[in-house]
């Protein structure tokens, strides 16, 4: 018999950890939650994300001898499932799952850090895109040198996370033209850096994003990850790590709307009748419901490849990303219309899964990235 | 040529030197949108001096409502009279001198089923820009089936007592009347206990709340009757037979869109946005096979609107077929939008980026097909009155 | 270790030994397809001496059907046993000795609803590949409605009179015998009069006659039944209630598809027909874009099966999320081929081209998400039975 | 008022054309001829070749002068249409449309031709493709010089009515190299030279094509149609002639199609009720009616074009051959999904508007290639 955890279904600890993550954010942080952050002007509430740190999801990637709980990345995957279902917003992602990965491949230098990540004092945001699309090659941000010191010049453009974490990932070339895969170097510094000027971003999931504007902000050889002028390499794991669980973040999302909308199909009326036994939007709803199922699948297989073989990581972290994003998309878009005019007003939920599914689409890649990555891996 | 032609070149070149006599220069060649818009009404106030001279002189021959009687304020044109000046109108960059729910709404229901004292009341203040309707129809929960009215008209002896709640009243914050469907018989069938009725927004009990929707601010209000003294001659029509007046007016709906289906697709086009974003982009093949395919969805749609127009034109009515252009072009039209933010990447995430209101554009596309009848209803009618299909 | 570990370690070694031992080695490795199968039966004639040579020695070690029990001429293998032989045989590269609608679907039925004296007429034939049996349960007319059963069987004291018409039975031209769905009770509501009977195709009265599908030859059959003498003992489980064995086999049918899932895609992948074309068809971004959403859902879809198998080897059924399998795999089969087809251009035009039998695969793909319950009823399966969406 | 023949909509003589070709072949040549062919082993039936002679058909766009009815790329559209709805069998893409498109462009010399094709006296085959994908420029197939001779080697791999066709239009390159789309020129020549080597494909919609192996084939510089090396210009009205009848055709296909499912819906029962009741069914029912009248209106419009503006078709032209074939693979796959097993079987319609609209999809350029040609023209 395969061991649980070589197989896509959950483990018995899988399973308590889904219930005990879903019964926790029904109570601490339910869509209305988001709701009166973003009227209170908040990306997100700090005293959730205490409580995460209390709970050891902040530390869900990081190693037991930094003071993490190192449940893996299926693990983080469910975690990150739950939280799209009720939009719980955080840095978890941002954080506990890409500086994490990326961290603990650092080696023993970066285990002081790990241990602020796990007990929730850091929170840590990666700057990358500068463009409106996820490339990283096309990374032009200079670092200058000078010494053992580099200069970082130039902007980024949608940073997740950027205004109010306490640490930056930042990208930067340090030689080759935009467009190389070769030539970055990954840095890690202070937030609060002379030169940096942090401008957040209006975005449509009321989450934190910021524009990242360098002016020769200054920074030293201790402060990079991995080697210099291999920063993809350096980089790569916690992307992947990043992809999948905002992937796990898009299923749970789009779990979370279908079931409002199931819901609201079999409560709501029209034409004296319940809207929910319209053979039409039955077989919408069933068809949507399948969608999730093997978009499930792919989420599954994501953290267990990541787990178990995290080198052969790509197909199956591109696969997950790219049927997250058109499954949530589905399910938003079935959601607002099978919802009628109730769905649009800014008083129901439902507009806020269509936000953030539009975001968490874009983000570290879009559908049409992803499925390249498919292709070329599969010949196509 | 025939008489008949020659009269109406005639008419063209009459209307043509009028309206460039008569149209300020300011106005001429302007975007046309909710900005420049003259809705007209007590509440309203000219966003500058030449719309009101604009919207005086075109009252002044009839020009606000082309084809309603001369003694109503109207133009008394023929249909083909009408067609030329619309098309004189666009040739020269003018906008309408007014716009409102009495001009398209309103105004035909009364010149069908209204009494003499009604349209003489009434039609010259619509026509005029004087009062400003909005319309009641939606009720909280009643969604789709329009007919599920529960807002209820009691009748009192000298005068109706209306109580209970309308939704998506366009602009009825602005508005000085409402027509609204209320219920007039509780125990008939459902189609059966309606009736059409006029009311003053100022009357004591109706109140009005704008709704927020997910793409921010909208012109939607939610409508509140709470025991309204509505006086008898407001009632349009037999009293429980105002479900035709509001069939009439959904038909009359369509059929306008039937007629042009102005507004059915966006402002935006694939090609704009693509243009502004970089070159490369265009080497995703997901994005770019989906730009081509909703290129070539939207240019047939495009045809479709205009060979509808062409037969309503020559004559023939859409009819039914009319719901198809509804479900088609919003459903594309939300298409064409995803496509949008799809290709503007994160610029497209923020409220107001890189490309000014693609979002909140984008989210406002979501309820075309909800509004005015969702695209559920619309294959229901193209499945039941076009293909004859048969019932449950 | 456990004893049962231990005890299942050791199973593996000798069944693993015994394959090695006793299959031909000319059977090893080869491409398993319809023309590689064992069916067996009375008209049966093997393609090569090892085939018989394979089959007389998995039967005497009662391998063709594992999990039977030993009296039927099955192996008496526990579920656990049971998969590590296929494991095995999968390893080796060994072909199933047999396979039958006997094995599949008769037997596991008579197993939970036979007398005594059926299982052990019929069992026995049916592991030995003596018999083959061939199901009649659609009849022409009745479609997804299966409990629509006209076929009917009169009581005549000593035998049943059965006539009728069963259409879609597979192979029925090549089977011995036939296990249908009859109406012994024409007064009873329709799932309520329908018996399960068991006849000898070469009964007087049966005739067969192939089907000739859009993409060629077909293993479907009609078969007729005109006043056919039926013995009294044929008739297995209760008188009437047929449908529920009929239910059962339909849960096992779709449990299997669950438990594996084998089929659901064709043999064929996308990039096999792209290599086969010129490098700069990928240059056509529509078609490019569409074979990597096709390769993004077979993935997935993929992934799906086996976490379905992972859960029913886990002890944890599927039931009715199996819906979910059938109605996806075959509508994700239908679009792939369609993607080979506009891949392989006019190559793919002719019945038998450049790429084979690509074009009547292509057309056999129409059927599969018809046959076996269609994707309709699947979703209906969905809507009612997981997702619990109310009856209309 | 705009003139009809200026509208979308159809002319007087235009719903009379309809009518008359609705009713003659529903008579002459319902879907059973198709079978009756296809078991008899015949691509067409000639007697229906000269019924449409008779009535004019054979010379819809040859002009009055030689003996043609003149009657414009529009009817020709609306024959092909309705041709389509029942399957109709003929040469009159290649030889009506196709072939009379580009001779009565080539000058007086061809009015021998037009006149033979008008009276229904030759048939015409277009050997173009050499690949598997319709890509004119990519021809290689030479014609190499002696004087005024020229001798034609390779292979025309896909070509409609090869087999029966009196005379073939050949393009074969007289200089550059494939990929170029100069240096091409156009041959009109006799099917019966010596050389050629036609052999029928077996091809699933039972019509005559064929693959012709050119061996030295000798033409002279009089069998030129246009100029030497710009066989592209010449033949390009007569493809996208070609391409408006072709995707009327499969638009009148997807009509007909839906008209027999729609007839099987309102009248199959089961589960005791009319199929045709069952609103998810009613919903797709309508969606396909909507897709075809959106295809109706770029059918009318290429046809329009090709008749007030020829220079300036191509994008009509793509727009209606990309959506027609689009919506053609829709209709049929609904129609055979709608009907369950029976439309499997050979002895039911639908399987030959499967087989024809798969045929049709591919011929004179698929969807991805008039797409791209959108696509280019409207900058995306």
């Amino acid at each position: 018999m395969k061991d649980a955890a070589q197989t896509l279904i959950d483990t018995e600890d899988e399973v308590m950890l889904r219930d005990a993550a879903r019964g926790f954010l029904a109570e601490a942080s339910p869509v209305s939650a988001l709701r009166a952050n973003r009227d209170a002007g908040r990306a997100h509430d700090p005293a959730l994300w205490a409580d995460m740190a209390q709970m050891g999801w902040t530390g869900v990637l990081v190693p037991e001898t930094a003071g993490g709980a190192d449940m893996g990345h299926r693990a983080a995957g469910i975690l990150a499932e739950e939280m799209g279902r009720v939009l719980a917003a955080s840095p978890f992602l941002s954080s506990a799952v890409i500086a994490a990965t990326v961290l603990r491949q650092a080696g023993p230098a970066a285990q002081g850090a790990l241990q602020t990540i796990a007990a929730g004092r850091a929170t840590y945001a990666l700057a990358l895109d500068e463009g409106p699309k996820f490339a990283p090659a096309a990374t032009a941000m200079q670092a200058e040198r000078q010494g053992n010191t580099f200069r970082l010049t130039g902007t980024k453009a949608f940073v997740a996370d950027g205004t109010t974490a306490s640490r930056v990932l930042v990208l930067a070339r340090t030689s080759g033209a935009a467009g190389d895969p070769e030539g970055l170097t990954l840095f890690d510094l202070d937030a609060s850096l002379a030169g940096l000027d942090r401008q957040a971003l209006s975005t449509i999931d009321s989450r934190d994003h910021a524009r990242l504007v360098f002016d020769a902000v200054a920074v030293t050889g201790d402060d990079i990850i991995g080697d210099l002028d291999n920063g993809l390499v350096a980089l790569r794991p916690g992307l992947q790590a990043g992809q999948a669980a905002l992937a796990a973040e898009l299923t749970g999302l789009a779990g979370g709307a279908a079931a409002i909308t199931l819901g609201y199909l079999k409560e709501r009326k029209q034409f004296d009748r319940t809207i929910g036994s319209f053979q039409a939007l039955q077989h919408r709803a069933a068809h949507l419901w399948s969608e999730i199922e093997v978009t499930a699948s792919a989420i599954a297989n994501a953290g267990r490849v990541l787990d178990n073989a995290p080198d052969d990581a790509a197909l199956a972290v591109s696969l997950a990303k790219a049927r997250a994003a058109q499954t949530a998309k589905l399910a938003v878009s079935e959601a607002v219309q099978m919802h009628g005019g109730i769905g649009m007003t800014d008083a129901y939920d439902i507009g806020f899964f269509i936000k953030r599914a539009r975001v968490g689409a874009e983000w570290l890649g879009d559908y049409g990235y992803h499925a390249a990555v498919i292709g070329a891996a599969r010949g196509i | 040529m025939s008489d008949a032609t020659e009269a109406l070149a005639a008419f063209r070149a009459d209307i043509s030197a009028w309206i460039k006599d008569n149209c300020p220069a300011s106005l001429l060649g302007r975007a046309f949108n909710e900005n420049s818009i003259v809705w007209g009404g007590r509440k309203w106030s000219f966003a500058n001096d030449d719309q009101r001279i604009w919207l005086e002189r075109a009252v002044k021959r009839g020009l606000t409502a082309p084809r309603w009687p001369v003694e109503f304020g109207g133009g008394g044109l023929s249909r083909a009279q009408e067609k030329i000046f619309r098309e004189e109108m666009t040739a020269a960059g003018a906008p309408p001198p007014l716009q409102s729910f009495g001009l398209w709404m309103l105004g035909p229901a009364l010149l069908e089923f209204g009494n003499d004292a009604q349209k003489a009341e009434h039609l010259p203040k619509i026509t005029r820009g004087e009062i400003r309707w909005c319309q009641g129809y939606s009720e909280p929960g009643a969604g789709s089936d329009l007919a599920n009215v529960q807002t209820r008209a009691e009748d009192m002896g000298d005068h109706w007592l209306v109580s209970g709640q309308k939704i998506w009243t366009s602009y009825a914050d602005q508005a000085d009347w409402i027509f609204a469907l209320v219920r007039t018989d509780r125990d008939a069938p459902k189609h059966k206990g309606i009736s059409f009725m006029l009311m003053d927004m100022d009357t004591p009990g109706i109140t009005t709340r704008p709704i927020r929707l997910i793409s921010g601010k909208s012109p939607f209000c939610e409508t509140f009757f709470d025991n309204v003294k509505v006086p008898k001659e407001q009632l349009v029509g037999e009293l429980n037979r105002g479900w035709d007046i509001a069939k009439y007016l959904l038909t009359h709906e369509r059929e306008m869109i039937g007629g042009g289906g102005q507004g059915l697709l966006g402002a935006r086009s694939v090609a704009q946005i693509i243009a502004m974003q970089e070159g490369e982009l265009l080497a995703d093949p997901v994005l770019r096979a989906e730009a081509m395919q909703t290129e070539v969805d939207t240019l047939a749609f495009g045809l479709t609107m205009e060979r509808y127009k062409d037969q309503a034109e020559a004559g023939r009515g859409v009819g039914n077929a009319s719901a198809m252009l509804k479900y088609y072009g919003t459903e594309l039209n939300k298409r064409r939008y995803e496509l949008m933010m799809a290709t503007a990447g994160s610029d497209g995430l923020e409220w107001d980026g890189a490309h000014g209101g693609l979002a909140p554009e984008w989210l406002r596309t979501k309820a075309n097909s909800i509004e005015g009848g969702t695209s559920e209803v619309m294959l229901d009618i193209i499945a039941k009155r076009v293909l004859e299909m048969p019932g449950q």
